[in-house]
């Protein structure tokens, strides 16, 4: 107890150190995008914003640190409204519905800006970023979530903000094993490293589970429906498989690709530890964390928690202590093209009474010199998205090979995929997750898909065939939206 | 202290005309009952007077002011009610107490009414106490108590005795009466049972149907019957009634079985035309004796010692006869008996209409 | 004739007196109960979803696009299965336990009380609590089965379709059964005494006295149990909502649920106004048979 | 022999009596035993059973982080809105008994309002109170409340009234109180531990809701049952929160089964059992 109060005391310290140092930098460099926002937004000094954020650890960092300091900076006070990662939508369009304009900024899931978008619920920010000159800081984004978390139909509607993509992480101590070197070049004939296929990945995996079983697995991957669905999509499109004919509008996810890959994810549980059909976030990771799993792919938090980066932070006591801080090895996934599962942008509420404030709170917080502080908070859910974070020399001496780290970052936010995005995306997520429970019930997988395929065509004439195809292919078009 | 005047009241529930055009005037200080079997319309008639029913027609005048349509706190009468209805959540002093605090009365005035009503009932030493804590009696009197406090213009009683065993009912019917002396007030009390009808009031009004079958002094309705419903309510064991035929002008008649006795000698005889009547007689009128001429005999079916006397039940005719004899008159059933009868005690009445034959 | 003419006076009289007394809540009734119901029916004769707020009378297409929904059939179907498997176990387990509690028990009071807990706290706290006690690797049921079971388990409660149900049941079980055990206890305490005296003494089996006396005795009692109970399984919301969502898929989706997610996920708010109303008639067909049914067995 | 057979079946009942009790018991035992225990215990492998120290730290925390108000919310809600609901309702029930204001029909229909599924009618009423501005106010919730438990009252109180007996108000109005204060001074006491029984049902249905608050707060106003499904998040399950929020809302119940027992058959079975 006295410990943690004297951590937590540190930990108070060091927060007011690094707000009075932000004020000094800020000060500093004159005229950046986040300085023109405080400037501009000290006008609306005494009113304040609702922003809307996914409950949990998210909130802490507008609680605790950006908040704080913006009131400083403008007077204006932000008030955080907390709601669970599956309401945030069901809030959102239900304030746009009633216009109560009970939120002023937004947390978007990319794949749900479209439906948002098109509802009316996003305030267009194209006038606002021109009129205080984000362009060019905007298109510093990473790639991926630039081009593809920031507009629907050629229109902003949001400033991409979270880095999410999911990546490989494997425990280095038994990939430099000796004794496992050798034994499984004798056995597959190439070097134990870090799979670039997933026919490797099942090697290694069922490689390392029968040499170390039941101490230690091969892997664990996420396999609830809600999570693995973002696998099967990245797995699907490695393997070649499209999600509908760009013609036709026809679902084509019941290919032989979508069939293979299906075979291949029931196969692989079986050097999964018992259990695994029920893995969610948390599993794989505390099993990760406790070296009871040899490999996992998870989002980027991950990497910095297995590597023992925030350890003793009040926020993350539910986080079981990592046994295998400097073992961590950071690699892409098969395929080499990640999944950028959800993420956020923020984004302003079309009903707020103070749309301008709220843009400008939005641009300071994803600016270059802000954002980089708040992706390395040490509880922060937010990952770096930008390229100067992934070069930052202080991020990369955060822990002995944070670098590694953030160069796979680097190379998922070039390479990434993008999830699936269209007019009422979860309806068909949501058969999607139905699949995949009738799949972990041993199910035939061609059966599934044909009925996944199907229940997607019902969907995309209910939404309008042509609509749903011009979102479809405006998607389709995008160049992370399939591997090249 | 104000007369009460009931004039020409009606009172209808939907279809159901309960009270049919009802006067009765009831000077100060009297002590009125209102008797008649259940569903004649006596309670209905009580509490239009307290206003806690409305009346259809006509009017109820209190001395000179006319209180039917007023609320009943209005009325400043006071009422007892059958189930007593304490409040349970309240000692006996403050419910004996509480329309006087209703009507705003000091404290001072509230403590010396409360002290003079309970020391009038005999119930000071448990003033602190709940009713729950109290017998039937006493929460009896303590509901007398919260009636008498109020110094109404006019107490009414519901039934007040009817939820006590026999033995209390005798005992605070003499009170009630005592108090009614003490008080001097106007009392109408409500009754089914002829006996407190008859031992309490100063005047009956006997209903049946939502009419007055006779109105009068308790002896007065007892011995000189209207007809046969007020003859069969009052006394116990009730009248007897049996199929005569008078015969001989007015001087002879013939039981339903055959015997014949004869009316010569009585006030009756002669003064009745002959033919087919109704002829009540009380049981207390038929007594044992030895010689045989002019009775009636009869032979025992059941006995019912009392103690202090026996009934002996016999059968004329079809005729279920009840007469009360001494104690020892008869020893089993089977025997036979013959009974003189007190012919000018008993009564003629037409068997068409029912009204008494006025001799 | 005195009249009265002030507004107190007014007021104390009867037939003012009452409405005044009543006004209040019909008004509070109408406005929170009434006004929604109509508008609910208004709004599914229009066409307002996600992105439209058509506001025109559109006739009937979200009643006709009901019947084409094999969601929401499915939904309904879960929602009648898990009432019907649910309210007759709750029922038997309560009477069961309702007889154990007839005898004499020593501290009989504190192991009711503790029995009735589950009845009265949150169906969310209810659910959040099986959703940890079913938790595949930290909740202790797969410890105690594995106790049983000699080997360690990995049932998979929240996913494996043969197993989601019975968690849910259970949960349901757990939460309402002490409800059912509670009101027959009380039912059969009144049983009267005499009546099964005489029936020992007629020599009545045991059965018998069951079926001619004990159970016409606690009939209407448990019938209202079973009513409270079924409607209260037809329109299940939270203990669902709290341990599956509906999932997974649409595997433990009810038919609240899906109206939740029509109306608050989806926002096709005219065609899940049109599920509502269709809801509403359900449960007041059940009810008014029901009631039927109640008033003929007396 | 036959001495000794009764005790026998009497210690077999009593061995059933407790492994039942046992049962209901066990999952609420479990979530206070989660709310203090450390997280390396709430997830540890095989679980543990009894935990380590009598640690308040997870309720530390929900008060430390101002989440702890979701049960104040819940308070005030849930108190307020009984208070209402009991006023209004009670006076109802009173106009239903003694004067059969509408017959049998007015009652029929008020008690059938509660018969409809909150889900039915929330999106409406959502509406409405965005109209009224409302939402996410303590107003919103307590008029919610109210409107939602006033025909339970009705029609709890219309039960309890029926059993006062007629004469004790009419004594009271021939002894001077006008209509009013006889329902104040005489039905009121009368019906005091119906109010009360029922004042206990009101508030726990307020309470436990779920659906109206989820729908209908936002963040100034959530309710503990809404909070405690916001743990259940996508990237931490802190479950520590959710046993000990869990529990705090557990507790005012464990006081009503401790105290109330009497009055509960008569409350659950909306008046059908007479307890």
């Amino acid at each position: 107890m006295s410990i943690q109060s004297i951590v937590r005391k540190l930990l108070i310290a060091a927060s007011t150190i690094a707000v009075g140092l932000s004020l000094t930098t800020l000060e500093a460099s004159a005229q950046s995008a986040a300085d023109r926002a405080v400037e501009a937004a000290k006008k609306y000094s005494g009113t304040t914003l609702n922003v809307l954020y996914e409950a949990g650890l998210q909130p802490l960092d507008p609680k605790n640190f950006t908040g704080p300091l913006w009131e400083k900076l403008t007077g204006i006070k932000i008030n955080v409204i907390e709601a669970p990662i599956d309401q945030l939508f069901t809030k959102t369009m239900q304030a746009h519905k009633a216009g109560s304009g009970s939120y002023d900024v937004l947390n978007v899931l990319p794949n749900q800006m479209p439906d948002l978008a098109l509802a009316g619920a996003l305030e267009p920010l194209d006038k606002f970023v021109d009129k205080y000159g984000y362009r060019e800081e905007l298109q510093k984004i990473a790639p991926v979530y630039r081009d593809n978390q920031m507009k629907v139909e050629g229109v902003i509607y949001g400033l991409p903000d979270d880095g999410d993509v999911l990546i490989m992480y494997y425990n280095r101590a038994i990939f430099d094993d000796a004794k496992n070197k050798a034994g499984f070049k004798a056995k597959h004939g190439y070097d134990l490293a870090p799979p670039k296929t997933w026919k490797e990945f099942s090697e290694i995996g069922q490689y390392l589970t029968d040499t170390l079983a039941p101490k230690v697995y091969g892997a664990g991957l996420f396999r609830q429906p809600g999570l693995a669905q973002f696998m099967f999509q990245e797995r699907f499109r490695v393997a070649g498989g499209k999600f509908f004919d760009a013609d036709t509008m026809k679902a084509t996810i019941n290919s032989e690709a979508g069939i293979s890959v299906f075979k291949g994810m029931v196969e692989d549980n079986k050097y999964m530890p018992p259990g695994v059909e029920q893995w969610g976030f948390i599993e794989p990771f505390s099993a990760f964390l406790a070296g009871d799993i040899a490999m996992t792919i998870s989002w980027p938090p991950v990497g910095r928690w297995a590597a023992g980066y925030g350890k003793g932070t009040e926020a993350l006591n539910w986080i079981p202590e990592t046994k295998i801080a400097d073992k961590v090895g950071y690699a892409l996934p098969p395929g080499g093209t990640p999944e950028l599962a959800a993420g956020f942008s923020f984004g302003v509420a079309s009903g707020s009474k103070n749309k301008e404030a709220a843009y400008l709170f939005s641009q300071w917080m994803n600016s270059e010199e802000i954002s980089l502080k708040r992706v390395q908070l040490p509880y922060a859910l937010r990952d770096p998205f930008r390229t100067s974070h992934f070069s930052n020399p202080e991020y990369r001496s955060r822990w002995s090979n944070a670098g590694d780290y953030l160069d796979v970052l680097k190379a998922g936010a070039e390479t990434g995929l993008l999830d699936l995005s269209l007019l009422q995306t979860d309806r068909y997520e949501e058969a999607m997750r139905q699949a995949i429970s009738r799949l972990w019930a041993q199910e035939d997988p061609k059966e599934i898909l044909d009925d996944l395929a199907g229940q997607w065509d019902k969907l995309t004439k209910r939404i309008g065939l042509e609509k749903q195809k011009r979102v479809y292919n405006d998607w389709a078009n995008k160049p992370n939206a399939y591997p090249k | 202290m104000p007369n009460l005047k009931i004039d020409n009241v009606n009172k209808f529930y939907g279809d159901v005309h309960a009270v049919k055009d009802l006067s009765i005037d009831v000077p100060a200080g009297e002590f009125v009952v209102l008797v008649g079997p259940s569903g004649c319309g006596k309670s209905t008639l009580l509490r239009s007077i307290a206003g806690l029913e409305e009346i259809s027609d006509g009017d109820i005048v209190l001395g000179d002011r006319s209180i039917a349509n007023l609320a009943p706190r209005d009325r400043n009468i006071a009422m007892v009610f059958q189930s007593y209805a304490l409040y349970p959540y309240l000692s006996v002093y403050e419910n004996i107490a509480f329309g006087l605090r209703a009507r705003k009365a000091s404290d001072d005035e509230i403590k010396k009414q409360v002290d003079w009503a309970s020391e009038l009932l005999d119930i000071g030493d448990y003033l602190k106490r709940f009713p729950r804590e109290l017998s039937g009696g006493q929460r009896q009197r303590v509901a007398i108590g919260r009636a008498i406090v109020r110094n109404a213009d006019l107490f009414l009683f519901d039934e007040p005795l009817s939820n006590l065993d026999a033995k209390l009912r005798d005992g605070m019917r003499e009170e009630i009466k005592r108090l009614h002396t003490k008080l001097g007030k106007t009392f109408v009390y409500v009754t089914h049972d002829q006996i407190e009808a008859m031992t309490l009031a100063d005047r009956i009004v006997l209903l049946r149907d939502g009419v007055i079958e006779q109105i009068g002094a308790p002896l007065d309705l007892f011995e000189r019957p209207k007809n046969i419903f007020v003859a069969g309510f009052l006394g116990s064991p009730p009248m007897n009634f049996m199929d005569v035929d008078v015969t001989e002008h007015g001087t002879s008649m013939a039981l339903p079985d055959g015997q014949i006795l004869s009316l010569a000698g009585t006030k009756i005889s002669g003064k009745i035309k002959d033919g087919a009547y109704t002829w009540g007689v009380r049981s207390e009128h038929l007594s044992k004796i030895t010689e045989t001429k002019n009775t009636v005999r009869a032979v025992i079916d059941v006995l019912q010692p009392t103690g202090s006397r026996t009934y002996g039940t016999f059968f004329l005719g079809d005729c279920h006869v009840v007469s009360e004899l001494e104690a020892h008159d008869v020893s089993k059933e089977g025997e036979i008996l013959h009974l003189a009868v007190a012919i000018d005690r008993t009564s003629f009445f037409d068997p068409e209409t029912g009204s008494a034959i006025n001799s | 004739m005195i009249t009265s003419n002030s507004f107190a006076d007014k007021l104390d009289q009867e037939r003012w007196f009452k409405y005044f007394l009543i006004a209040p809540a019909v008004f509070i009734i109408l406005l929170i109960g009434l006004y929604p119901f109509v508008k609910l029916i208004l709004v599914s004769f229009q066409n307002i979803t996600m992105f439209d707020n058509e506001l025109s009378y559109q006739g009937f297409i979200h009643y006709e696009r009901l019947f084409d929904d094999d969601r929401l059939w499915e939904s309904i179907l879960h929602t009648i299965i898990f009432t019907a498997v649910a309210l007759p176990i709750e029922l038997i387990l309560g009477f069961l336990l309702a007889l154990l509690f007839l005898e004499r028990i020593p501290y009989k009071q504190v192991f009711v009380g503790i029995i009735l807990l589950p009845t009265v706290i949150s169906p969310i706290v209810a659910g959040a609590t099986w959703k940890l006690m079913f938790d595949q690797r930290f909740g202790p049921i797969n410890q105690v089965i594995a106790w049983f079971a000699g080997h360690e388990v990995k049932l998979l409660w929240n996913i494996e379709p043969a197993l989601v149900w019975p968690a849910i049941m259970v949960a349901e079980v757990w939460q309402w059964t002490p409800f059912m055990f509670l009101i027959l206890l009380a039912a059969l305490s009144n049983v009267d005494r005499e009546q099964l005296e005489a029936a020992q003494i007629d020599g009545a089996s045991w059965w018998m006295t069951f079926r001619k006396i004990v159970l016409p005795a606690i009939m209407p009692v448990m019938f209202i149990a079973l009513l409270i109970r079924g409607l209260d399984l037809f329109r299940v919301f939270d203990v669902v909502w709290t341990m599956t969502k509906g999932g997974p898929g649409t595997m433990t989706e009810t038919i609240s649920i899906y109206a939740y997610h029509m109306a608050f996920r989806e926002f096709d708010v005219s065609y899940s106004a049109a599920i509502a109303f269709l809801i509403i008639l359900i449960l007041t067909v059940i009810v008014v048979a029901a009631l039927r049914r109640m008033e003929v067995s007396r | 022999m036959k001495q000794w057979d009764q005790g026998a079946r009497l210690w077999a009942r009593v061995f059933c009596a407790m492994i039942v009790t046992l049962f209901f018991v066990f999952p609420i035992y479990w979530l206070g035993a989660i709310s203090f225990k450390t997280a390396e215990e709430i997830f540890a492998y095989p679980p543990v059973w009894i935990p380590a120290n009598f640690n308040f730290h997870n309720y530390f925390v929900l008060f430390r982080d101002g989440e702890a108000w979701s049960i104040w919310n819940s308070f005030v809600t849930a108190s307020i809105s009984t208070l209402f609901a009991m006023f209004f309702g009670t006076i109802a029930a009173y106009s239903l008994v003694r004067y059969k204001t509408g017959g049998n029909h007015l009652g029929i229909w008020i008690i059938s309002q509660r018969m409809i599924p909150p889900i039915c009618v929330v999106f409406p009423v959502f509406l409405l109170f965005v109209a009224w501005d409302i939402v996410d106010t303590y107003t919103g919730l307590i008029v919610l409340y109210t409107a939602f438990n006033l025909p339970y009252v009705i029609w709890m109180m219309r039960g309890y009234i029926q059993e006062i007996p007629l004469e004790l108000e009419q004594s009271a109005l021939v002894d001077g109180l006008t209509r009013w204060a006889v329902l104040w001074k005489v039905v009121m006491p009368m019906a005091k531990s119906g109010l009360f029984a029922t004042a206990v049902f009101t508030f726990i249905f307020a309470w436990n809701d779920f659906l109206f608050a989820l729908i209908l707060s936002r963040s100034d106003v959530v309710t503990f049952p809404v909070k405690v499904t916001g743990y259940f998040g996508a990237q931490s399950s802190l479950w520590s929160k959710v046993g000990a929020l869990s529990m705090l809302g557990v507790l005012p119940m464990i006081f009503v089964v401790g105290t109330m027992q009497r009055f509960i058959v008569r409350g659950i079975s909306m008046g059908a059992v007479k307890g």
